[in-house]
Formats: C-alpha cells, structure tokens, sequence
C-alpha cells in the first residue's frame, strides 16, 4: 500500500474542494435547498398521514339492541368482539345512560320530561384498529342475534378512506416528483461545477490520465457536495423541527398532532443518503460527457 | 520508432492540415519540424498522441499502430511519451510542482519516485524556487518551461515538442536545447516543431520541412531555410 | 441610430445561446423546474383555500324557539335575519319535521310510536355568508324574544376558523420560502453558467469594455434563461392541471373543487415574472462577481 | 507619452517583479523591452493599462496618471492602448473575425466602421481566409496573428506588443515588425517584449534592458545582447 498515494489523493480532493470554495458553496447552497424542500415535505406527509389516521380512528359503530335483546345475547356479542383481532374497544351503553347522552348532546333541545317512556334501545360502542375495516366489522355484527341497528358514519367513513386513498397516492406522486425535481437539480448544479472546468479535464486527458484516475476526484467531490448540502439540510430542518413544533401545538391545541410519526434518524439518514448518491452519479456522468474526446 | 503512412488530415470544419504525409523516424532520432504558421506542424504532433484521427492513412508509435488504437488504449500511449503543448495546457489550479507530478501520478508511479523525480525536472528546466506557485503567477517562460518539466519527469521514450522555445531569452533556449539533447543522447527520439531559425541552423540535426500540409524536404543536416545558414538568409 | 449595433448585439445574446448550448439547456431546466414547484404548490394552496372556505360555508346555526313562541315572535326574527348582511339562508323547520329528521338522522333507532308527545321545538337553520361571523349572530339572536337555545358547532367553528388561520400564516411563509428557494437555487444555476466563462469575462475586460458592455449580453442571456424555464414550467403546469384535474374530480366527486380560485393568466403573469426577475438579477451580480478586477 | 518613476512591483505572493524602476517613452517612440524569462517584461507592461496595480511609483501614460486611475475609467484607457497579450486572450467563443471586431464595439465604434476596419486588420496580418474560424481551430501562430489583429484595429495611441512573434516563423515575424514600423511611422508609439535576437539586432532600436526587475541598460540604438551583434555571440 502506497500511503503517499492516498494522502496525495485526499489532498487533491480538499485542494479541489477550497480552491473553488465558490463554485462549491453554491452547490452545497443548492443541494442544501433542495434537500430541506424534500426533508420538509416528507416530515409534513408524514405528519399529515398521523393526523388523518387519528381522526378515522375516532371513528365508532353504533349497535343498538333489539328491545327484547337477552343478556345473554348482549354477552355473546362482547365475547365475539373481545376475540375479533380488528376490534380495539368495546363500550356499553344502558338505555338510560343512552338517553342522558341524547339530551346532552341535543344540548337540552329535547325535553326529556315529556317523555312516558325511554324511546332508547340498548347500546354497545364499537372501535376498530383499522377504519377500513369498519363496514366488515358493522356487516358481521348485524348478522348475530339480538341486533336491532348497526349504525356507523357511512359517508365519513367512506369519504375519508377515499380521501385517504387519493392523498396518499398523490403523496407518493409528489414524493416521486420532488426526488426527481431534487435529483435534477442537484445533478445539473453539479454537472454546472464540472463543466466549468471541462479544460482541467482534457488537459488532465492529454497528459495520460485514465477516465478512472480523472473522475475519482470529482466522484469525490460530487459526494462531500451532496453530503454536505444534505448535513446543512438536516440541521436546517431540525432546527425548525424544533423552534416550529411548540408553536404550532400552540396554536392548534386540539390538534392530536404527533411528532412520532416521523423517524427522525431514518429520514436524516435517507436524506443524507440521497444527496450524496446524486451528487456521485452527477460528476460521475458529467465528467464522463467531457471525456468523449 | 515512429511511422506515418499517407496519412491526410482534414478538420471537420473542412481545413485540409496534412495532405497524404509520409515520415520515418528511428529510435533515437532529433528532428526538426519546421515550416510556415499553419502549415501543419502541430496537426501533425498531435496525430500522435491521438489527439486528433487522420482522415486516412497509418501511424505507427512504438510499435503501436495509434490510428486504431481503441479510446480505453489511449492514456496507456500518452504516459509513454512526453508531449509540450504549443499553448502549455498547465492545470491552473495545481502549482508547478502538482502539475508536474500530475504526470507521474498518472502513470501509477510510487509516491517516493515522484518525490524525488519531480524536483529533478524542475531543477532541470531551473525552476525549483517556483515550484509553490500556480501557473497564473508565473512567465510566459516560466510557464513554458513548466510543461517542459512535465514532458521530461516520466524518462519518455519519445518527446514531442511544440515550439518548446517560443516564450523563452536566446540564454534559457540554448539550455533546454542542450537539455533535449542530453535526452536524445540517453536513447529518447526527440521531435521539435520549432520557429526558431538560430537553434536549427545552430544544432545541424534532421529537418522535416512541411508547406502546406505536404513534406517539402526531409535533411540529414539542415538549416531552417532551404539548404541555407542563418547569415545568409540575414545577409540576404 | 445604429442598427447594424443592435443586430450586432441581438446576434451576440443569440450566438452566446447556442454556442453554450448545453450549459442554456441546464440552466433553463433548473429555472423550469423550479418554477413548476413554485407554480404547483401556488396552485394546491389556492384550491385547498377554496376548499376550506367551502367546508365553512356550510356551516349552520340552528335556532331553537321556546315552546310558547309566538308566530309574530318567529317573523320578527325572520325579518331581522333578513336584514342582516351577513346571513345568507334562512330555513325554517316546524317542530313535526324536526323530528322526522331526527327519526332520519338516527337511522331510526329512536322508537317515535314510544313517543306520547313530541319533545321538540320549532326550529330555524341559519347560514352566514362569513363562517367568521357565526358566533356573533348567534350572539345577536340568543338576544331576541321567544328564542330557546341557539347552537352551532361551537367548538367546529372555532378550530376550522383557527385552523385556517393557522394554515393561512403558515401558507404565506411557505410561499415566501418557496420564492426564495426558487431564487436561489435559479441564481445559483445561473451563477455557475456564468463562473464557466470568468475567463472571457477578465479578456473582455482587458479589451477595455464597461462593466455595463460586458453585463448586458449575459444580463438577456439570464431573462431569455428564465423566460424559457418559466415558459416550459406554465405549459407542464397547464398540461397537468387539465389532465389531473378530471381525475381528481372522478375520484372525490363529493369534494367541492372549484377550479375557478385559481387566475390562470394572473399566475401565469407571475411565474414568467418571477423567472426573468431572478435570471436578470442573478445574472447581473454574477457578472459583478468576475468583474472585480 | 509613457512615463515610470520609481516603481515597485511585488505580487502578493510575495514575488518582487519590478524593483525601483523609471523610464521615460515618447511619443512616437519604438521600444524593445528585453531580459531573461521572469524578470519583470510582461508585469512592466501590465502596468501600463492596469491589469495589476504597482506598489509603489507613478505611472503616467498619454498624460493619464495610471496608478491612480478610478476603476470606472480603466475601460477608456485601455481602448485607446492596443495590447498583444503573451498568451493571447482571444475570446473562444468568438470566431476571428468577432474577436477583432469587438475591440472596436467596446469603443462604440460605428457598425461600418466595423465593417471596414475589421478586414483591412486581419489582411495585415495575413488571416482574412481565417476570419470565421475559431481561436480553438486556428495554429499557435494564426492565434498569435488574430490577438495583433485586434491590438491594431483601433489606431491605438500606443501599442503594447508582448512577445509578439514567439509563435512565428521567420518570414512572418519579419512581416509583423515590419507592420510594426509602419504603424510606428505613422506615429503610433510601440513597446515589443520580445525573446527574438534577430529582430532585435536587425532593427536597432531603443533597447531597454530588465534583470531581476531592475533597468539595467537603455540604449538608442541597441543589440539584444550587451553591445554585441548577433553574429558575434553566435559565433562566440
Ligand atoms: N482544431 C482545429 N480545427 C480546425 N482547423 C484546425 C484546427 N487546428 C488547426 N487547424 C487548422 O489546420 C491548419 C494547420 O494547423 P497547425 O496547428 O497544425 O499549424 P502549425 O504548423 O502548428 O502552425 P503554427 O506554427 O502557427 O503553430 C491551420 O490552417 C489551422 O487553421
Ligand atoms: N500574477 C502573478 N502573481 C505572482 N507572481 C507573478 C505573477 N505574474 C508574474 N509573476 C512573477 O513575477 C516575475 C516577473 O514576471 P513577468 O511575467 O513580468 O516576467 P517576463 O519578463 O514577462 O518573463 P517571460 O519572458 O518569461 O514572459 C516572475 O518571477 C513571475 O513568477
Ligand atoms: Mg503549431
Ligand atoms: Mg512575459
């Protein structure tokens, strides 16, 4: 091993790297750019998704006892759904509670006190894991004993699983969109560095260089440009991650907005890993367009 | 050592540079190339370091036959022979010293030889007190004697030269003559395109004339002019 | 007026075009496709702006007169209602019809032949036409005689209208983060384009042209750059609005898209501006860069 | 029309090119500016239209007072100058014929002007056939004769020659200087750095000699070397 060959290649590197600290600073700027636009966009996904399946995962089936519904019939429901793995919570509700929550709910509009006789069945709540399972789970309880009606929001349901769907197929459109609008950027930002010194490299041809020997540098190159970009990016959206997230849990209290969802290392990793893999494949495929001589 | 065979050269943009050439030259030779500005002599050089394709005809470089030589071939040719460029073609962002152990480096040399390699060459030209500097700080000269120090550094078994002088006193000319010569005497062929009408008559080596990408005249021991010395043409 | 100078000079832009060509086509690419980000995200926040005042819009309050509520009492309101600028609808619900929709709404859970009397009252649904102003004719109403209890989703309201407000503040930061990104990463492009050419840039220099001579032919050279990016971004944008937008309508038909929020030619206007505003002025302080000498 | 009083030049690397230099040139003067490689030619003429500043001294060329010349006038001073630079400095992406020209633009000259002045310049120096072809496309020597070409269009006051002829053949560098003495005669004033001896030595002009920075002799009618013609050092 010829350590004096190493040295010298590395030093090459840095030497290329400051001696065109501009032309650098401005790939690294764009990379920067585009990665914080990508790194934003897939935390904001990512956020979005968490709060869309929070709110499906509100949502509830309403079973109401037949009048002449036995206990034992209502049991037998329970211990169905304790055994079906879709079913999260279970929750009976009385007639009579079922009434008190009418009224309230009705904010006292219905005058409960003129009322002979409680017009409420009996009820059970039903929450599932998955929304999407909803109407399966609604369609086999309507078929056990005892059940007078099956109620859950079909429409919502429907309508926010279609929502759902379309979102996230526009979201991987969108993600597909911005890696390529990244890729492109980054790799013309790159190709611009190299072709301003297309006439390093043919002298560099000239003098015996292989194509190897000429593009390693630039790989190189091409590689800290990404890596560095990416790490500006990172802690660029870091940074907002964490001076923007108090506020806006601030600002919408209600909002079940949970931070979790996103994979923080995993995403600096993957982000980290796309600006390098295309600030490589960049110079290796510019540098390669001026070596056809 | 070198062969050229019929070879014509026409530039895409329809210049006729070299016109059906033939040349021999042995192992070991010093030639002059002389002959009119844009008269081919550079068009020629480069013919054999493959940095330009004939239109038609056979190059043979050491054995090799260059015409078809296949573009992956083509470093393994230029690190086996040394070539000054007419316009210097120095990496501006390497010093002295980098540009001149860029050469060695490409051809895999061992860091040790480099380091020891290199500063012969540019003491050899005589610039070692340079060699910190960066091609835009120096002379004209200077620069030139650069990209000397780079053709010579690999001990190539040929040197081509493309006014090697153009840039450089009478006092610094006569030295990197002598220099090419004490090369030529080591074995290397050295072949000097060259305006220089006081070296050529001065040293009486082979001179290859061309006019108008034709080989005019091809002397054991000639003059810059035809069959003339320097007085007389000045006298003249 | 020399005209040979002027066809000298739209000849010199022309031929600096398409003797770089490859280096135009880079640059205006990076400018195209940042300004189909720029252009795309404008879009999407106009049309879910127009969506989110939609879901407002249908918002109701529903007023509730008192049991012994005179006819005369019930007009006046109407007529105050229909007075008030900010009320848009006015319906109004006799208490039989108030609980068949009842009846409806719990999908007939509610055993109405239990019923010996009816428990609700007469009822008005009213629509504003400023969500915002929901909870002051509320307010307004609550005030007036033989009213009973006056409800809108309270908590609805509030959160869709911070929420918007929320989204509105964060929209405007994101637009200007998104001009700024755009300009960056199009300046950055066409710095580079010119750092190419420093070279001739120092040689015109030493010729003894002005700063401004040397400007002005790299100065068009950057609007024509982003006037062409900025064309090809409007016609991919058009391209795909009229080829998506079907699309989405067919797979969320219940979602009230209304393409009309969107000014085509306005925007249009802008991301043409926006592209030639940057190449000038990026190319301009690029320029000044290499010439000071 | 040139006049140095004591100046100093050192590079900021330190380099000390010109060393207390003074020298008066007058109008209509043909000056010869000759020394070893590196010494300080080339920074002497830089000087004069301000591509680099000098440390200390006064510059006055044409009544101009260079070494304190606001940025905003270099433009006008240089386009009264025409300069042959060492290494050309010949737009690429223009072709001859552009490249000439556009000396004549930055003046604001007039496009027929142009049109008559541009040819007339590139016949002088024999490239009128060239005059669509690229700096890239063209031999070291026609590169040479474009960038004089350009120096020349604009009946400059004072023309600046750099080593002028290092890329020429005999003939043709006889051709240039003696396109160099007409415009001289004309009344142009001219300063040539050059390397060449026999032009030097056959002309007989004023020859200001420069060694390590320093003037060292200014003779009326001088050699390239001390004193001595050409045949003597030769034969020497
Ligand atoms: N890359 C090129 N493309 C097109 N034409 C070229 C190219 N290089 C040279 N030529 C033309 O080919 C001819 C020969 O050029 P070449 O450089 O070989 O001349 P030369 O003998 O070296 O001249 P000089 O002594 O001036 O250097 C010239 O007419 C020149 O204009
Ligand atoms: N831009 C620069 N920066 C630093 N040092 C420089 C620069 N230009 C020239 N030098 C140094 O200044 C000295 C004089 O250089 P100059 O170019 O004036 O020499 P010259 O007489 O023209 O030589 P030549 O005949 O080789 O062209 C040299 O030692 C050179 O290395
Ligand atoms: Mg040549
Ligand atoms: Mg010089």
């Amino acid at each position: 091993m010829d350590w004096g060959k190493v040295k010298f290649f590395l030093g090459e590197v840095l030497r290329n790297f400051t001696r065109n600290a501009g032309m650098q600073a401005t790939a690294i700027g764009t990379v920067a750019i585009t990665i914080i636009l990508l790194g934003a966009f897939l935390f904001v996904r990512a956020t979005l998704a968490g709060l869309g399946s929070d709110i499906l995962n509100q949502i509830e089936i309403s079973v109401y006892f037949t009048n002449d519904a036995t206990t034992a019939q209502e049991d037998a429901l329970r211990s169905t759904l304790a055994h079906d793995p879709r079913v999260a919570t279970v929750q009976f509700v009385p007639r009579k509670e079922g009434l008190a929550e009418l009224r309230a709910r009705t904010n006292g509009v219905i005058d409960t006190s003129l009322l002979t006789e409680n017009p409420l069945p009996d009820k059970m709540r039903v929450r599932v894991h998955d929304p999407a399972s909803v109407p399966n789970v609604a369609a086999k309880i309507r078929k056990m004993k005892g059940i007078g009606n099956v109620v859950y929001p079909q429409t919502v349901v429907e309508r926010l699983l279609q929502l759902g769907g379309v979102l996230r197929r526009i979201g991987l459109v969108v993600i597909a969109v911005f890696l390529l609008v990244a890729g492109i950027i980054i790799s013309n930002t790159i190709r611009l560095t190299v072709f301003a010194r297309r006439r390093e490299i043919s002298i560099m041809q000239l003098v015996g260089a292989t194509h190897m020997y000429i593009r390693a540098p630039f790989i190189c190159e091409g590689l800290l440009d990404g890596l560095a970009g990416s790490l500006i990016a990172v802690a660029v959206l870091a940074g907002a991650r964490y001076m923007l997230w108090p506020k806006l849990l601030l600002a919408l209290p209600w909002v079940q907005l949970n931070a979790s969802v996103v994979n923080g290392p995993v995403l600096v990793g993957q982000l980290l890993l796309v600006g390098g893999f295309i600030g490589v494949i960049a110079s290796w495929i510019s540098v390669g367009r001026h070596l056809r001589t | 050592m070198i062969s050229i065979r019929s070879v014509s050269l026409i530039y895409p943009n329809g210049v006729r540079a070299l016109d059906n050439v033939s040349l021999e030259i042995g192992k070991g030779d010093f030639v002059f190339l002389v002959g009119h500005s844009g008269t081919g002599k550079s068009s020629l050089l480069r013919l054999l370091y493959k940095e330009t394709v004939p239109t038609s005809g056979e190059i043979t470089v050491d054995g090799i036959r260059v015409d078809r030589l296949k573009r992956g071939r083509i470093p393994a040719l230029r690190r086996h022979l040394g070539v000054v460029f007419q316009d210097f073609k120095l990496l501006a962002e390497k010093t002295v010293w980098e540009n001149v152990a860029f050469a060695m480096q490409v051809t895999g040399a061992h860091s040790k030889e480099i380091m020891r390699e290199v500063p012969r060459a540019l003491d050899l030209v005589g610039l070692s007190h340079k060699s910190r500097m960066f091609p835009g700080e120096l002379s004209g000269g200077e620069q030139q004697r650069t990209a000397i120090a780079r053709a010579l550094v690999n001990h190539p078994k040929l040197l081509l030269c493309d006014e090697p002088t153009g840039n450089l006193d009478p006092s610094n000319t006569t030295e990197i003559m002598e220099l090419l010569l004490r090369i030529n005497l080591k074995g290397t062929t050295v072949v000097v395109a060259t305006h220089n009408q006081a070296v050529v008559d001065r040293m009486r080596r082979r001179v290859v004339r061309l006019e108008d990408g034709k080989i005019v005249t091809d002397e054991e021991r000639g003059y810059y002019y035809l069959g003339l010395g320097q007085g007389q043409v000045l006298s003249g």
